[in-house]
């Protein structure tokens, strides 16, 4: 099943269990991006409601139908309009928990079908802000094949919490075999999706397909493990802590501006937590707004060459001390 | 009616002046923002109301709390940071809420709430409930985007929403004349709302609006939009007091203050009635805070608790 | 006149039909969105401006930039992604400007360029300059927080602010009637700013309101809200035409389409004129896309130039 | 002078020799915070704009006359309206001059007289947000002692990209020297308030005056180097790398959210590219909302005696290999 397929397959099979569950946004009965599709058919206008462009808006009211007892899916149509509703997601849905006392939970998923680039689209449509979100203590989940796109969906429209939820336009036409019946992948629980030995990479995201791609081509030379986190945050940090116990190196392929991204965190963790036998190294994006020229575009985003690179210089480098 | 009416404005009063001398006497931390002269409005609006009934509120939340009957004594408890607080301490002035009356909060951030009671209402028309939801705004907030995006998704769809526009002329130090082109009720009325102007300061004229407003939205005919034009009567917050600001002439506030509107429905009452109020409310309130001075300080090992609902406990910011 | 306005329209209805050749041939990365069906709009409205007058435009920018006079090849050439584009190929269709001109460029976000024609607004007061801006949005946009608190700011400040809404019925698949309670024009009145309907779809009509809208901004008398009535004949962007949309009837489609612009200014000029004006057009459009191929495209090494203004050099993404 | 009495300073003395700037934000003729206090009288009241409840317009208001040749000061009154405002900086203000090509500069500043928390302001007035900024490469400085508030104030006024000025509230009481005559601390270059050759403690905003009382405390014991950053982006790599050179350990002191934030960029850096000869350390805010109950908000926020815990802990670390 297409990665795309998987996530229409999550709404649905929610939306049957759970009669409350509703999905807002712009033009989600139309579906552009085709996950909403047949929704509205199926489940009846007043569970798929198409929003006037008013973000900050729409994401407040999902907390209010929280609020009352509903869970909801706030689609976004670029990742950029997350920027509009980062009051009220990171300061007030995230917060009313604890400012609550406990009284008011917001289970409501934050859902952007299709991050980070997609050739051609320029500086205002390619961002991956998943750190943002990480730094702010919510709950951030970016799903790299479809069974997890599934999983992690259902398990995020189930929390109890407010889940970011992107899905990385690169990743949306891959295929994964998903099962048919209803099942979860817990968020907080990281993957590997291949064993080595010399170097842990991991891969953020739609990159884990690249990683793959890479411990294939340099199969001869070097045993790569490809750690792929699955939810961002929480993070799975003790299945990367066993799998750095057992490689003892690390590289992080990250899809996300390079200062204070992901990668920072995860090096920034392994660098005080985990035993490392040499310097750890990041492929990130540049701290670059993304040109629209796609041979500058390019540029701009990390590469599997340049993680090649970095994989070879962390596996040769020296035993520190 | 209009003694407990009365009621509700003397304990909203009584109790903002007992938060001043608490928080003058480092009690409670931090700033509050004082309801003082704008009783009527809260009073007058969640007369109206149901149990059920939803309102948000904002940074100057205390007196929509409590006329929507929450439990001033586990109030005053919140404001001093205690266990029996509301909000166990975690939320204090600005974050005030009781879920189990509809209190969805009072709010730091200006009209930032005011989605919450588009979507509490739509959730409402979904179940059928009854419910409408109210939401507290400044004329300050008045001018917030999110107000407009929210009041055109309530009209569009109907919703049972009543917009309460707290018009106290001022936003901080700003006024009304020089943050504010045109005017507010047809600014409503644009989106295709009921809207209309009303004293704030008559806990009546506020009640019989608020009436007016609630029937429509549970008969289905949509949102309403009441400015109340009130007043202040003391600074923005109470950090305001040892600031020289000259924003509002002493005549101004002399004007409004003669419309107090404790004294103008307390005259009404007689007396006797009258006092034996205020001795009521002196009473409560002195229980109140008696009972959160008893109540119970939290424990540093407790800060990571209620971060998640679904019980995620926070890393600590040190790795062990 | 009428035969620079028909020059100007077919400028751009051509423009966007090569457009659309280039990206489906893949010569253009990305998507645009096709401003065919609403020339009359840009075409009126900048009309009306001077070149040092200001413009704000939306992700449907192609006709607001060749109607402000921007050089069509130069514009090609952005699309192509080519170093000779407007913005060196860093921009690309939702980003292009030319600030010698006064185009601060299209946008990638709904309504974000709004505040932007305040603040040149205010600039143009405080210097005297007698510069108006215009800031173009769609019925969508109209729904956006920050238009509001923008007109807000423009009505207040009478601030010579032409807002110009491209009513076209739709945004992407959502019809006004889906998203719009009550009237534009009201919501823009209640602020207190001249407003009116136009017909987007008559190019005279357009000049005239924007020039009594650019007058009154002149003469300090505040923003005008201009709604014009138009429509897109194509989908919301390229690449809707390969998506089975039915947000839009076929009849409804072929009614608006007599109303074409094109078609109703092109008769008034007599065929001669018009056939002279085509045949000029096609020349100019095909040495614009001859010049965009002939253009260099960006060396990668450059792709960390012009990122910030002072001259830093940010670091790479993987460590030297 | 105080701190806050320098920030005025620097306005003062940068409007009197730049007629084209001004000031916008809510109440900054009263002025709330004291900062832009008198500015209106002194410059006259069209260089000092009190604004509308409208963050997200304001800040675009000060895009557009950017873009029409002036230089402009936003003032929030609390850093969570930075939130409001993130798309407007972020994704317009900052990404405009490559956008356009080169074409457009945002000489804006964005200016929060009072940021992280203040006892008992609770949950949405307690966040200390520079890692966002940092995040989307936006300049970011915070300044921690008053002659660097000035200087920094100056050369973020001077500078022709948008800059996110934030003054640690913790920090406003604080005095330096501030000498009369106009001058520039320029972005970008960390500051080395005290040597040492123990550790170096980079510490973040008002928590360098923590630190520095630390090394004091710990002076018998433990050779503190205390370095500031003071402009977060661009960091000063080379000074942090000399001083690491010397040192040989690091311990990040910083209030800010841990994931992903500045200490995660700091640590991570260090990993990758600086010679450590133990494991490094933070000490940050816990990813939590701040609470309102005293006790609570300080068990929140990073302390002196967690700092002198990791200091030791780093210090007696084994070199590693
Ligand atoms: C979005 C936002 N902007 C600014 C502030 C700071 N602030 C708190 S209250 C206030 C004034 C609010 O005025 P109004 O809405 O009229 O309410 P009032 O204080 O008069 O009750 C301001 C500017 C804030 N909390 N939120
Ligand atoms: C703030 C924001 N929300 C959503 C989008 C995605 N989007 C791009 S164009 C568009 C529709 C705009 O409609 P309208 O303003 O009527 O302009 P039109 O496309 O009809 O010209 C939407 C929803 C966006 N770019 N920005
Ligand atoms: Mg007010
Ligand atoms: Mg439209």
């Amino acid at each position: 099943m297409r990665y795309q397929q998987a996530l229409g397959k999550a709404l649905r099979d929610e939306m049957a269990r759970d009669p409350g569950l509703f999905v807002v946004g712009e033009d989600v009965r139309e579906s552009l991006r085709g996950v909403t599709k047949g929704l509205a058919e199926e489940f009846g206008a007043n569970r798929v409601l198409d929003m006037p462009i008013s973000e900050q808006m729409f994401t407040g009211f999902a907390t209010g139908a929280a609020l009352a007892g509903r869970r909801c899916v706030v689609e976004y149509q670029i990742p950029s309009l997350l920027y509009l509703a980062f009051e009220q997601i990171a300061n007030q849905a995230q917060k009313l928990h604890l400012m609550t006392g406990g009284q008011a939970k917001v289970p409501v998923v934050y859902f952007v079908p299709g991050s980070g680039a997609r050739l051609g689209l320029a500086a205002q449509h390619s961002d991956h802000p998943y750190s943002l979100f990480a730094h702010a203590g919510v709950k951030t989940v970016l799903p790299a094949t479809a069974a997890d796109a599934y999983g992690l969906l259902v398990a995020s429209i189930r929390d109890d919490d407010p889940v970011v939820f992107l899905a990385p336009a690169a990743a949306l036409p891959t295929r994964e075999e998903v099962p048919d019946e209803p099942f979860v992948v817990p968020l907080g629980s990281g993957r590997i999706h291949r064993e080595g030995h010399d170097v842990t990479v991991v891969a953020v995201g739609h990159l884990v397909h690249d990683a793959l791609a890479l411990a294939d081509e340099l199969a001869d030379e070097i045993s790569m493990e490809v750690f792929d986190p699955r939810t961002l945050y929480p993070f799975d940090w003790e299945l990367l802590a066993a799998s750095i116990g057992r490689t003892g190196r690390l590289v992080v392929y990250d899809d996300a501006n390079r200062t204070c991204g992901l990668a920072a965190e995860i090096i920034a963790t392994a660098a005080e937590e985990m035993p490392l036998l040499a310097p750890p190294k990041r492929v990130t994006r540049a701290d670059v707004p993304i040109p629209f020229a796609v041979e500058l575009e390019l540029a701009a985003l990390p590469s599997r060459e340049q993680l090649a690179a970095a994989v070879r210089h962390v596996v040769r480098e020296e035993v520190r001390g | 009616m209009t003694a407990e009416l009365y009621r509700t404005m003397r304990t909203i009063r009584r109790f903002e002046e007992r938060v001043v001398d608490l928080v003058n006497a480092n009690e409670i931390a931090g700033v509050t923002h004082e309801y003082v002269g704008q009783e009527a409005v809260a009073t007058g609006v969640c007369a109206a109301l149901q149990r059920d009934d939803v309102i948000t509120s904002t940074h100057r939340g205390h007196g929509h709390v409590i006329a929507k009957g929450a439990d001033v004594r586990r109030m005053m408890a919140e404001l001093l940071g205690r266990v029996d607080g509301l909000n166990r301490g975690r939320g204090g002035s600005m974050h005030i809420a009781d879920f189990a009356l509809g209190i969805y909060g009072a709010n730091g951030i200006v009209a930032a709430g005011a989605p919450f009671a588009a979507g509490a209402a739509w959730t409402a028309v979904q179940d059928a409930s009854g419910v409408v939801a109210a939401t507290f705004f400044g004329d300050g907030g008045a001018n917030q985007g999110i107000l407009h995006e929210t009041m055109n998704l309530a009209a569009l769809w109907r919703l049972p929403v009543i917009f309460v526009c707290e018009n106290n002329g001022y936003a901080v130090t700003l006024s009304q004349a020089r943050s504010t082109a045109g005017s507010l009720i047809e600014r409503a009325a644009a989106y295709g709302m009921a809207a209309e102007a009303v004293d704030g300061m008559d806990v009546d004229a506020v009640l019989d609006a608020a009436r007016g407003a609630v029937e429509r939205a549970r008969a289905g005919e949509g949102p309403t939009f009441l400015e109340c034009r009130t007043y202040r009567f003391f600074g923005h917050h109470t950090a305001e007091r040892t600031m020289k600001l000259g924003y509002r002439t002493d005549d101004e506030i002399a004007s409004w203050r003669e419309r107090d509107p404790l004294l103008v429905t307390g005259r009404g009452l007689g007396e006797a009635v009258r006092a034996q109020i205020d001795e009521d409310v002196e009473q409560l309130l002195d229980e109140a805070v008696e009972f959160a001075r008893q109540s119970g300080r939290p424990d540093p090992v407790d800060a990571f608790d209620h971060v998640y609902a679904s019980g995620l406990r926070p890393r600590s910011g040190v790795a062990s």
